[in-house]
């Protein structure tokens, strides 16, 4: 009984269209806020910042981009890793070019650029469709990796091609580099995640999110109605890659600090953001983040069990926790083909119905 | 003869030759897609599973070749029928990018067991198959092409032609790409799933041996061999997901395509655009059909 | 009290077949050293594994998961791949803990004036870069020869396949022979490109940067082309037995410079034979005892554990951490005595001896070749020093750079 | 109000012309030379049997399926080959005979997309969703209430359509052609899969629509009772050719007509 | 009712993706050789009926909860689709799933998969279905995809006719479809019942036609049958002549039909 919307009535369609048009609901989101940042900094230590968190939170920040394109647009796309390559290496650029400029500032620029790379190579989407397409972004995965690593001027020279993240601030905070404190990469993060996301929400509740997923739905129809598939495609494909391009800023920026072009933004990191939508949910932005948790969180879980718990040597251990990741894949996927978000919101409705069964 | 031309007619067959071991990964996609219209992302490595097993049963009971062959492929049937039995009859009628997803799954849980079962070291795959430049062609035409390769391109011979009489318009060749159309309604007229299944995915597992042992021979059997699945997705592309000999046509061109490119061009703007290069050339034929050279048309009604 | 050491391994993923080796050797000298001589200096040594498969993310995790392990916390980190390394470096030098990658890594941390945590003994690539030319320029009867030759590099397509580039460019505009650069792309199953070029252009030399798979299938092709194994040599990751067995008997002559003598016959090796693996506690199979890679393996533990034997004499107690380590590692010195004293006598390795601006400690390298009818490896030079001459200024630039980027002041080394 | 004469009124100059359009794909002729007009505000029926070339006609005018043969003039100017969103955008708007809605989404948002020509904030804005965006959402979402309101449907507002019974479907088919405004409203079998009492209901939507917004309508549906009842003229097809047109008493009475079309079936309506 | 029922439903319940409660106990009969008409609005859950019995509910996420199904006396719940046409079963699906990418004749072929009598007999009934159907004949040759909608409607039926079945469930087979044609599925029906003693349950809105040709009938309302009888009572049912026949007040024009809504009797 806790749990309803009745007597909660919409007085006005803003209201109605309110994020949480559910008091309980909203309720709920403002703790995970407050606690997200205000009790979790002054406990965070390296370990949580590098290998959980900030992980997490740029995969989410990549995770809400690929969403906007294959969730809500339908367009499925591999070459997530080559556009977080694209927002890392302008990071790279901008940040030995311009030191001083503010991080966040950068992170945006970084997105923009990606913005551009990603809408050109979302050109061939108008004429080709669904695997065909997927495939074909793998073009665009390997050849920006392959470019990154053979043009000297994108990591000025140096004589590996590796990239270093030099110390930078925001606000004067320093958030990259070595002597930046986990709490603040951890915050700066955050704070990016939630804003874009928050945009991200926005655009697929209005106009442009029904046409991409009008799109999504049945591309044929949508032009009938009066979608223009031309706007509608390029646009995901540049807010995604936007995304997208702000997460390879954050995971090169503040998680990795240092990148090499075929190692970091290989295609499986491609697939792993493709996982995570579809684990969370596709065309959800809950789903994003849930996706992102599960991925980051499982591996790390099933190690410290299987060598910290069970004394496994590290190798078996690494055996299985390969398997069982891809066995508890295909047990979400079961259970729920529409990701963990949907499985949330299936439980809602039960809540709602509490006590009664239907 | 003149050498350059010599030596452009060499690239072009060697790429030939590279095409035919791409379109022996790629059949096993388009079969299955064909057939239940799944990309199953999982087929590289079931290659590599297969490969693994075969070498292992081999070293562990001494088997002969053709005896280890046979009991890989009573597992490789085996592995199709657990497929089936825990993965697909859960997902049925579901978006493929579901099914697709399924099959990393897959892909994962079929790699670590095999990690566990055969280790994660170099195995030397040696079933007799000859290797090394064919002598007589170097000696006599100076002409350099890798025997294995010339056998590779028999087996993808026959194996395509006894898949294409095995999709003609068979009672269960036609079951099949109905079932790739339209799961509920294939199950409404009576077609069983689970046997297509089975059936399909044990078939895709015997082309993944088959491709197991001519990458395995090729360059030892380890982790890598999976990762070949990356080279047959262009060619997959390029003949369309669900034709048989477009995985051949698409090889070949795949092949002599990136070959050309890489020792001509690459030296120009830098070397090791194979990778790409095939991606983008498959792509500018999608442009022109979006189905690629030989895929079944892609219906646009209301 | 216990000394943590970490070791970042990759027994899964592509390149497991090269890091299983490594790891066996870590663990069986360590377990030698805890249950035959009670640790070092009567601290017993606690070895920890992380599994990374390769992969840099989880190097990350792996790094702070370790750091921070038993009371001494990491004392020394082996990253155990190019890119986790400099991915540690900025991050290790802030943590205070020495990373010693052998013969891996960034070339230019042997500057230890702006690198001081990290180590690169024996021997960098650049070394190895020159290493290798100076044997080729020995073959062809001095370097005045070496005008109008063609040396190919055939590299893996990644910041470590670059490696040497440079230094044979430089080498190149004084010694005039032209270079030849063949990328191979991740994992390289499909070289038919890249060796068709050397079968038209006939290179006399084709020198090898390659990693994984990439071997096996470039020694083969090599052989199938039929060129002549003798003048084709690989850096020291492209020279263990699994790289050469699959190519069969074709691959006789192949050659790889290495800093780490291999086979079994050095005591400390027999008696890890007969201590460990007749006791059945050894950690891989027998037969991998004294592989190249194995050696390699055990090359780096015994220079891990001299360097904190060092550390704790030097600062008279075991209680040390990474700051103490690091210092046991800038002063370590392993000459040929005390090689005997280890039990690797007899030209195992090279003498080492680390300084404040010379974290390299050696740069010699020896060429080995491969026989396949006996199939093993047999030293065919004794230890060729590096040009010193011409890697240091390309290493002062690469590290100024580096120090510039991240507005590093270098200490100096007086 | 529904007197012949009141409607004949409101019935306008010719506001879609389509002249000998042919339409073949490959070997199949799908329409062959067919010729008729809609004036503006009536009922247009098309009628003929399974498989003639009616939802063909349809996508032809509505720019999905462009004739090899033929001339369209809309609102008085000759149309070139024009993809289907612009046609969408000079206000043709259809349902369609295998129902196209948004699977995903839900009815609200399905209604709302039918608004798209008519929405013109841009990304930014709606990144921000405030504001020129926020109120622009208000004003359109107000008035696809209305067309919620008049369709009755406000109790599957939220439901995603693809878990809607088919007749409902139907309906918020019609929902989203209605909220685009649109001049011409293209309807291919608007009824099929209804039973009576649902198909009096959307005869009532169809009729109001006419009335009170002056709509134009073109009508696919093999129901003669509903055809003949609605419609003001209507054009007969088979086999791709136009076999009668004119008012429902005369194509009724039509030999050919029975002989293509109704036959039997037309009896039931007599004797129901 | 004769003898024994060759279909039987038993106050079944159906859940679709655990929350959406849509059949509520459902109960119904169809007796050997009959043919017997399922009506009911929009939404009143005949399509899910017609899936409970031929267990194509799985596919969709929806389950029966309670109750049971019987099909010449065996439970069927849990077995496949496939088995229930082995047995004789077959359900048209409302909406014309058509195998897109397979001809007209190959769709048709697919429908004989479960058939073991050899290719003669098989092309027989083509040629049978040819004869109800001769616009099929005419598109033999070109995609399923690319047919009207009443083509594949037409190739749906007849695919089903393909497995000699003893029992069909017929979900709408006259939507989309031609006044003559209309007519010709009924007669059609009729004549299998008739000649071949094939028994159908028709889920119907062209109540007229329905009752017409049907034995018995079902109405069913949002999840419940809230009457049921022979073809004939239901007929001259007042109720059902006002909502499903419309010939309450004689034969009225579309035009006139009153905006208000209007109670049924039996809902309250
Ligand atoms: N895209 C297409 N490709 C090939 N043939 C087509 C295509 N579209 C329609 N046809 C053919 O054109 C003819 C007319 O089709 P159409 O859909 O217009 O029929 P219809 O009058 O709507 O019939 P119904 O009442 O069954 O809907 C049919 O025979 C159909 O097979
Ligand atoms: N896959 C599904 N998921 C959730 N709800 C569903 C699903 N399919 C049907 N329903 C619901 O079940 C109810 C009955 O649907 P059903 O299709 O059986 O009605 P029907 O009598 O066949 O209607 P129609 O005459 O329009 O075909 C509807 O309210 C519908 O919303
Ligand atoms: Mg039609
Ligand atoms: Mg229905």
């Amino acid at each position: 009984m806790l749990y309803r919307e009745t007597g909660q009535f919409k007085t006005s369609y803003p209201k109605d269209q309110a994020i949480f048009p559910i008091a309980q609901d909203k309720a709920f989101i403002l703790l995970v806020l407050a606690v997200a940042f205000l009790a979790v900094p002054p406990f965070i230590n390296d370990y949580y910042a590098k290998a959980i968190l900030i992980p997490f939170l740029s995969y989410t920040m990549a995770a809400i981009g690929l969403n906007i394109l294959v969730g809500y647009c339908g367009q499925i796309s591999l070459g997530t890793g080559g556009f977080m390559a694209v927002g890392a290496f302008a990071t790279y650029k901008l940040m030995t070019s311009f030191p001083g400029l503010d991080f966040a500032l950068i992170v945006i620029l970084a997105g923009f650029v990606t913005a551009g790379v990603g809408a050109l190579f979302g050109l061939p989407s108008l004429r080709i469709k669904g695997f065909y397409l997927a495939v074909a972004t793998l073009a665009a995965q390997f050849f920006l990796v392959w470019l990154f690593n053979k043009v000297g001027w994108f990591y000025n020279y140096s004589p590996t091609g590796q990239i270093t993240a030099p110390p930078a601030t925001s606000f004067g905070v320093l958030v990259t580099g070595p002597e930046a404190s986990p709490a603040a990469g951890y915050l700066f993060c955050l704070a990016f995640v939630c804003v874009f996301a928050l945009v991200a929400k926005n655009l697929t509740r209005g106009n442009i999110g029904r046409q991409w997923m009008a799109i999504r739905d049945m591309d044929i129809a949508a032009e009938l109605v009066g979608v223009q598939p031309l706007k509608a495609k390029l646009s995901a494909f540049a807010v995604s890659s936007f995304f997208i391009g702000m997460a390879g800023a954050l995971y090169f920026g503040v998680w990795l600090g240092a990148a090499e072009p075929t190692e970091a933004f290989g295609i499986n990191i491609s697939f792993l953001v493709l996982f995570m939508i579809i684990i969370g949910g596709l065309g959800s932005i809950l789903g994003s983040f849930l996706g992102a948790a599960f991925m980051v969180l499982l591996p790390i879980v099933l190690k410290t069990v299987m060598v910290d718990g069970m004394g496994l040597q590290a190798v078996t251990a690494k055996h299985f926790e390969i398997l069982l990741l891809g066995v508890l894949i295909i047990f979400f996927l079961i259970v729920e083909p529409h990701g963990l978000a949907r499985l949330w919101s299936t439980v809602k409705e039960k809540l709602r119905l509490w006590p009664f069964p239907y | 003869m003149n050498p350059d031309v010599m030596f452009f007619f060499e690239t072009v067959i060697s790429g030939l030759m590279a095409g035919v071991m791409y379109a022996l990964v790629a059949l096993g996609f388009v079969l299955i897609f064909k057939a239940s219209g799944v990309f199953n992302f999982a087929q590289g490595v079931l290659a590599l599973f297969a490969a693994l097993t075969l070498t292992g049963v081999m070293e562990k009971f001494g088997l002969p070749a053709w005896a280890g062959i046979i009991v890989t492929i009573l597992v490789m049937i085996a592995v199709a029928w657990l497929v089936e039995r825990l993965v697909l009859r859960h997902l049925v009628n579901q978006e493929p990018i579901i099914l697709f997803m399924a099959t990393i799954g897959l892909a994962y849980v079929i790699e670590g067991t095999g990690d566990i079962l055969w280790g994660s070291n170099v195995k030397v795959l040696d079933i007799g198959l000859p290797q090394g430049a064919s002598d007589y062609l170097l000696d006599s035409f100076n002409l350099y092409v890798e025997k294995l390769e010339i056998v590779a391109a028999v087996t993808a011979a026959l194996l395509v032609a006894v898949l294409a009489v095995f999709f003609q318009k068979t009672r269960i060749g036609r079951a099949l790409r109905a079932v790739a159309d339209d799961h509920q309604a294939a199950l409404s007229v009576g077609i069983s799933l689970r046997t297509i299944w089975v059936v399909v995915w044990s078939v895709a597992g015997i082309v993944a041996l088959v491709a197991g042992i001519m990458w395995g021979t090729k360059s030892g059997v380890q982790f890598s061999l999976s990762l070949i699945a990356l080279k047959a997705l262009p060619v997959l592309i390029l003949g369309g997901f669900t034709s048989i000999p477009g995985a051949i046509v698409g090889g070949l061109i795949i092949g002599v395509g990136e070959k050309i490119a890489e020792i001509y061009a690459g030296p120009i703007i830098g070397g090791a655009i194979e990778n790409w290069f095939a991606y983008m050339l498959a792509l500018a034929f999608l442009l022109f059909r979006p189905q690629g050279l030989f895929g079944e048309k892609i219906i646009e009604r209301v | 009290y216990e000394l943590t050491v970490p070791l970042l391994t990759y027994r899964t993923g592509p390149y497991a077949p090269s890091g299983i080796p490594v790891a066996n050797a870590f663990s069986d000298y360590f377990t030698l050293l805890n249950e035959k001589y009670g640790g070092i200096e009567g601290a017993k040594i606690n070895y920890v594994e992380c599994e990374t498969a390769y992969n840099t993310q989880q190097g990350v995790e792996c790094y702070e998961n370790v750091k921070n392990m038993g009371e001494s916390g990491a004392l020394v980190i082996n990253p155990f791949s190019t890119g986790i390394t400099y991915q540690l470096i900025p991050k290790a030098s802030e943590d205070k803990i020495p990373i010693l990658s052998m013969g891996y890594g960034r070339t230019s941390a042997a500057d230890g004036s702006v690198f001081p945590y990290v180590f690169n003994l024996p021997a960098h690539y650049w070394s190895g870069a020159t290493v290798i030319m100076k044997y080729i320029a020995d073959k062809e009867g001095g370097q005045a020869n070496m005008k109008g030759k063609k040396v190919a590099l055939v590299y893996h397509n990644s910041a470590y396949g670059k490696e040497p580039i440079r230094t044979l460019e430089t080498i190149a505009k004084d010694w005039g022979y032209d270079l030849m650069l063949l990328p191979v792309d991740h994992p390289g199953q499909e070289q038919k490109a890249t060796w068709l070029q050397i079968r038209r252009d006939r290179p006399d030399w084709v020198v090898m940067w390659g990693w994984g798979v990439m071997n096996q299938v470039a020694v083969k092709e090599a052989a199938s082309i039929r060129y002549p194994m003798d003048r084709f040599i690989g850096i020291w990751w492209s020279g263990s037995e699994n790289d050469v067995l699959p190519a069969g008997k074709d691959a006789t002559g192949y050659q790889a410079a290495t800093f780490n003598a291999p086979g079994t016959n050095f005591p400390l090796i027999q008696e890890i034979l007969t201590e460990l693996y007749d006791k059945g506690k050894g950690a891989g199979e027998r037969d991998g005892v004294g592989d190249s890679l194995y050696n390699r393996g055990l090359l780096n533990a015994v220079a891990t554990a001299e360097g904190l034997r060092t550390a704790i004499k030097m600062h008279g107690t075991v209680k040390i951490r990474g700051e103490q380590a690091r210092d046991g590692f800038e002063n370590l010195v392993i000459d040929n005595k005390r090689w005997e004293e280890l039990g690797l006598g007899g030209g195992f390795a090279p003498e080492i001896k680390i300084a404040c601006n010379n974290h390299e400690g050696s740069g010699a390298a020896a060429i080995q070749q491969w026989n396949a009818e006996t199939g093993e490896w047999t030293l065919v030079t004794d230890w060729i020093q590096p040009m010193s001459d011409v890697i240091q200024p390309l290493l002062k630039a690469d590290a100024e750079a580096y120090a510039k980027e991240n507005n590093i002041t270098p200490r100096d080394c007086k | 109000m529904h007197t012949p004469e009141a409607r004949a009124r409101r019935i306008g100059e010719v506001i879609l012309d389509v002249q000998n359009i042919t339409l073949r794909f490959g070997g199949v002729v799908a329409n062959s030379n067919v010729s008729f007009d809609i004036r503006k505000g009536e009922i247009r029926a098309i009628i003929g049997p399974n498989g003639a070339g009616k939802s063909s006609m349809l996508n032809v005018i509505n720019g999905f399926y462009h004739p090899q043969e033929g001339t369209i003039t809309w609102k008085g100017k000759a149309r070139t080959k024009m993809q289907p969103h612009e046609a969408a955008a000079t206000g043709i708007a259809r349902t369609f005979q295998n129902i196209a809605l948004f699977r995903g989404m839900s009815t609200l948002d399905n209604i709302m997309t039918g608004r798209v020509t008519k929405m013109k904030r841009g990304l930014l804005a709606h990144a921000l969703h405030w504001g020129p965006a926020l109120k622009e959402e208000i004003e359109h979402r107000s008035f696809v209430e209305q067309v919620i309101d008049f369709l009755e449907i406000q109790h599957i507002r939220n439901v995603p359509v693809g878990r809607l019974p088919y007749g409902l479907q139907k309906r918020v088919e019609l929902g989203r052609a209605l909220a685009a405004e649109p001049e011409l409203l293209l309807l291919d079998e608007p009824m099929a899969g209804m039973n009576l009492e649902e198909k009096e209901d959307m005869s009532r939507f169809i009729l109001d629509v006419n009335d009170e917004f002056g709509t134009t309508i073109a009508l696919i549906e093999h129901d003669m009772g509903v055809v003949m009842d609605l419609s003001d003229r209507v054009v007969v097809l088979d086999h791709g050719s136009k076999i009668a047109d004119g008012t429902p008493e005369e194509v009724q009475s039509d030999q050919r007509v029975i002989d293509a079309y109704l036959g039997v079936a037309h009896d039931d309506e007599e004797e129901a | 009712m004769t003898d024994a029922p060759i279909l039987k439903i038993n106050n079944i319940e159906v859940i679709y993706n655990h929350v959406i409660l849509v059949l509520k106990g459902v109960s119904l009969e169809v007796p050997k050789k009959g043919i017997v008409a399922l009506l009911g609005a929009n939404g009143a859950g005949k399509t899910t009926t017609l899936k409970a019995v031929s267990n194509l509910l799985k596919s969709e996420r929806g389950e029966v909860t309670k109750g049971s199904i019987e099909f010449m006396g065996e439970r069927v719940e849990d077995l496949s689709p496939n088995d229930l046409v082995k047995r004789g079963c077959i359900q048209v699906m409302e909406g014309r799933h058509c195998f897109e990418h397979l001809t007209v004749e190959e769709n048709l072929l697919t429908g004989a998969y479960t058939r073991g009598d050899g290719r003669a007999a098989i092309n027989d009934d083509l040629e049978k279905v040819y004869t109800y159907f001769p616009r099929l004949k005419e598109r033999r040759r070109s995609l399923a995809g690319y047919t009207s909608g009443g083509e594949q409607q037409m190739c749906a039926i007849g695919r089903a006719l393909m497995s000699k079945p003893s029992t069909i469930l017929l979900d709408e087979p006259s939507m989309g479809l031609a006044p003559q044609l209309v007519a010709e599925i009924f007669e059609i029906v009729r004549e299998l019942n008739d000649k071949e003693g094939v028994s159908f349950l028709v889920a119907e809105q062209n109540t007229n036609m329905a009752l017409r040709y049907a034995t018995y009938g079902y109405i069913l309302e949002n999840g419940r049958v809230v009457l049921d009888g022979d073809a004939e009572a239901l007929r001259n049912n007042a109720d059902v002549k006002e909502f499903y026949l419309g010939v309450s007040e004689g034969k009225k024009s579309f035009r006139d039909v009153k905006s208000y809504r209007r109670r049924k009797r039996w809902l309250n």
